[in-house]
């Protein structure tokens, strides 16, 4: 098969146009920090941004400018406080205004379910006496033809590009995690084009000795591409920890635009890729994350020839 | 007794509101603190169930965030975000959904979402996240904030998760293109259910949790109830409020040691009646202090 | 917490009535034929029997008089032909006649997903133009709120036990599985009872090490036993191969009622559990059967203390 | 050229239908040994997805079942049933289903389930498995079958994946309880798609297999049809057969080395106008027959 490794410049350039629905997702989990960071470097502007949780990866990406419109359900720093460029672009229209369009994570997540799956809508049993349904026309009711119940229905999600940030990959693009896994897989079978980053690539035979833990196969995949530390701040299960002063520090440098800018400038646009990020964060930085081996039972799939 | 902030009396109080070999969806946040807290302490089988996916937790140290790599490690079980929701929230088998808030009103809707206009805020906040879900969907919530002047309110400005007095979303019957069932907001009692198979939805009457007990004397929601339960209990700094009455309404159940009714009803903007009898809240023990301190004292952030 | 483990015979006694609704779920991987061989010798009667591929397991059943009502969606020995039990209920009422409703194999899968997701219903696009829908009156239309596209719909089903085989489990009843999964965890989440066979009980630390791999936790299970060989003439990843040859006898032993009569009294009434199945199988065929080892890629989840 | 069993030059035309890079759900039985050997003939990137929720299996032996554990050792991905379902056969990325037939008719009606009548049954066959599904859901269908006398029929006396004639499915409308919406089969032209949201459904236009080919000149089924396309190919151990005109009906293509017109005319109960100049469908290789011996030798059962 030919390969589909490729740099993350090069994938980013061939497969995320301006104007794309765009889905970033990993429920704080292999958050694909390194894929928004290239997308920011490359300037790409009108961008639908999808994601459960906008979380630091979205409020970077707002506050410079990448996203037209949100689709979110949750749009906070977690454990510290708020999305403050977020709240910028929402409240005072800072650097522009952007569109929202705001659910529940149980009725995104059927979204994204619902545009994997090759259905027109999800069904679902929230929203009933919420006020989201009334700011987001998006969402409806449907009537369950057995029983006559009424039924909140959301719609099918379908994007461009969805870039997702794995463990482990081949360079068939087959890509696997461990962990939480999010709505990771709903994400690569809503979108038309998919882009893996992943910790290492590895040879097919280590994928293949465990299919089971295949989140997409390659045949998904547009494009593979190595990011070691690519989820940073966020965390890769095995590989390293969540870097929580990392989030408790961006409550300080996001609350100033100029100073959020500042930021952008030197660890995104100033840096050529994401080793050359890990090497501004240090060494020492790096020691701290690290986690602890904790292996997992061998598990037996046997031969059968 | 250790001397305690109320703020650690408040988490105390809400852990013990979770029974043992309960199955608990746990919000971020000081639900997330006061969980964790109650499995070390009575409740060694509650089972920890997590948006992120996580079933069964049993984190080594505090979880900075309900997605923190220490509650996969040891887990029972590791699902999807979509199998969390569907098989376990919307399967009717979370016993107690445990909530934060920004605003709670008189009937226990709850904001999370804006204050002010929803198209002009003036302070945004995060939103539903799994919120509305489990207000919803959980046989029952509890809700846990600190509460400062601006917890409580007569109404919400924005109902995120709906409470017991079920009015209908606000706009929703006016809202654009939202289909000719856009209005249909009350369950249309419609046709009977299909005699045709035995098997055509039979949802348990209880938890299949085995052996799970609930808190005698709180209202189990049945699955007939689209707009879910309402809270059951809020636990804040100050006191423990019960909602009674019919739409139930926010009622004070007792005052933590050392508040005031004076201060509870200044936090209060709508005139609550205050039995003359209220009972204290029963303080922490030096145990439990010290397994909330050992478990706070490990953690960045505030949980 | 309190240990699941007991009996397969006390935990069929206990969680398993006459005319329940049962499913034995497993896609030719890991069907549960320890557990139904259990139930025939302990003589249920009018059960609703769900399952995707009723197999060897549910002629079984048939013949020895468990079924009232099949569910199902393929009705064949795979690679071989008919079942001929099913066959003789369905075309002569041999040994009583059985009601049957069926399904294509994503309609069933619906139901199971509806069933463990409490849904009334799900949507789907499949079935249109076939004959089924119109000898199946539980399926039924739905119209798109949004597209107003009319897709088929099916009910959701839920059933009082569910009998699931695993790789290992540990005395809580948290299973696991790898290989093939089918429709074993919707299975488990549509049933109000559990009841779970391993081909090994582990330490919990085990299963704990490896969460992404639990089918389904303790606490949605009511009781866990131990059945080594519990898939016979089955498979179990890495543990054993399908046996094949039986599969092809079956074919002679089914094809008439008093043989296959014969057969159960030998191999299910004849004797007390699966361990004395297997030693009536003989030492032999075990052997032919083992699989050689072939062992995933180590998985490191990391200690975060 | 070695000499080759009827049986042998059907499975080796049916392998040489399928393309290199093509996503195929395999069906049990003929299809399961024709797509193995075109994996090992000519297409060697050709994407195996079985029912069972393999995805890219590369077995090393013939697999006895669609569900052989053969499949899983060394496959891309093993995902659900639901999943596989769900992700692949609905979400549009299966370029060809390949199916087995037990009866099928003029129009590419395939019949599994039974001959008789439905409640009593002559002869009962095991039923649509994926069948329908894989019908409805694929881009395109290939059909392989064994032309017994029995094989070809005017009429399927039931239909389980429907062919190219569209006729609503028989009792339907008249059915017993499906509801209200019952007899609406036809898709109602409805309401256009929301233009509300950018995202809302957006099928890819082809399949999002990245560099995959569909054969030149076979229709490409598009969303819009939820009847499916009907299979585009019948190969038997007679001859290959297209569908052609409106409605698509059976058309011989071209007849295998030494089978004859008359005896072709002998098993097809209408009167099918067959060409003057029928080709003569390319005999198997040495090697192509040498692989497929060995491929099948391997394996106990029919495959």
């Amino acid at each position: 098969m030919t390969s589909k490794l490729c740099s993350l410049t090069e994938a980013v350039a061939t497969h995320v146009r301006d104007g794309d629905t765009v889905i970033l997702e990993g429920f704080t989990h292999l958050i694909p920090f390194a894929a928004a960071h290239e997308i920011i470097r490359q300037g790409r502007r009108d961008l639908t941004l999808v994601r459960l949780t906008p979380d630091l990866i979205y409020d970077q990406m707002i506050a410079a400018g990448c996203c037209r419109k949100l689709v979110f359900s949750w749009a906070g720093n977690p454990g510290v406080g708020s999305l403050h460029a977020f709240r910028r672009a929402v409240e005072q229209g800072i650097p522009s205004p952007i569109v929202i369009e705001e659910y529940s994570h149980f009725a995104l997540a059927m979204r994204l379910f619902a545009g994997a799956s090759g259905l027109p809508f999800m069904p679902l049993r929230s929203l009933r006496g919420s006020d989201l349904p009334g700011v987001n026309p998006s969402i409806s009711t449907v009537t369950c033809p057995f029983t006559g119940e009424a039924l909140d229905a959301v719609p099918a999600l379908r994007a461009d590009v969805a870039l997702l940030h794995v463990q482990r990959a081949d360079t068939d693009g087959n890509a696997q995690v461990w962990g939480l896994t999010g709505a990771q897989k709903e994400s690569a079978f809503a979108a038309d084009r998919v882009i893996i980053t992943a910790e290492e690539i590895v040879p097919s035979s280590v994928v293949r000795a465990d299919p089971n833990r295949t989140l997409v196969p390659g045949s998904k995949v547009s494009a593979v591409c190595v990011a070691r530390h690519g989820a940073h701040p966020s965390y890769a299960q095995g590989y390293y920890d969540r870097d929580a002063a990392f989030y408790d520090a961006w409550d300080e440098i996001s609350r100033d635009h100029d100073r959020l800018r500042a930021w952008l400038d030197a660890w995104v646009h100033g840096v050529p890729d994401r080793d050359a990020y890990m090497r501004l964060l240090g060494e020492e930085r790096v020691q701290q994350l690290a986690a602890e081996p904790a292996f997992a039972a061998p598990v037996n799939y046997g031969r059968y020839a | 007794m250790t001397p305690c902030s109320r703020d650690e009396l408040m988490i105390v109080t809400a852990a013990r509101a979770l029974a043992d070999r309960q199955r608990v969806f746990v919000g971020i946040g000081l639900p997330n603190v006061a969980c964790n807290l109650a499995r070390r302490l009575h409740a060694p089988d509650l089972e920890l169930v997590y948006e992120s996916g996580v079933v069964g937790a049993r984190p080594e140290r505090l979880p900075a965030s309900i997605g923190d790599p220490t509650l996969v490690s040891g887990a029972a079980s590791v699902c999807s975000l979509p199998e969390v929701f569907l098989y376990y929230l919307q399967g009717g088998l979370i016993d107690v959904g445990f909530l934060g808030a920004a605003q709670i009103d008189r009937y226990g809707n709850l904001n999370t979402t804006v204050i002010g206009p929803y198209d002009a805020p003036k302070v945004r906040l995060p939103g539903s996240g799994g919120a509305c879900d489990i207000a919803l969907l959980a046989r029952q919530t509890i809700v846990i904030a600190r509460q400062t002047p601006r917890l409580l309110v007569e109404r919400v400005e924005f109902v995120t998760s709906p409470g017991h007095d079920r009015r209908p979303g606000k706009l929703r019957s006016g809202s654009l293109g939202s289909g000719s069932l856009g209005s249909d907001l009350d369950p249309c009692g419609g046709r009977p259910g299909s005699d045709l198979d035995p098997c055509v939805e039979r949802f348990p009457a209880s938890s299949s949790m085995q052996g799970s007990r609930s808190d005698p004397g709180t209202a189990q929601r049945s699955r007939s109830d689209p707009y879910g339960a309402g809270p059951q209990l809020l636990i804040t700094d100050l006191a423990v409020y019960g909602f009674e009455g019919a739409p139930a309404e926010l009622t004070v159940r007792s005052l933590h040691p050392g508040v005031t009714r004076e201060e509870v009803a200044a936090r209060i903007p709508w005139a609550i009646r205050l039995q003359d009898d209220l009972p204290v809240t029963p303080g922490p023990s030096d145990r439990d202090l010290a397994v909330l301190r050992q478990v706070r004292g490990a953690v960045v952030g505030s949980g």
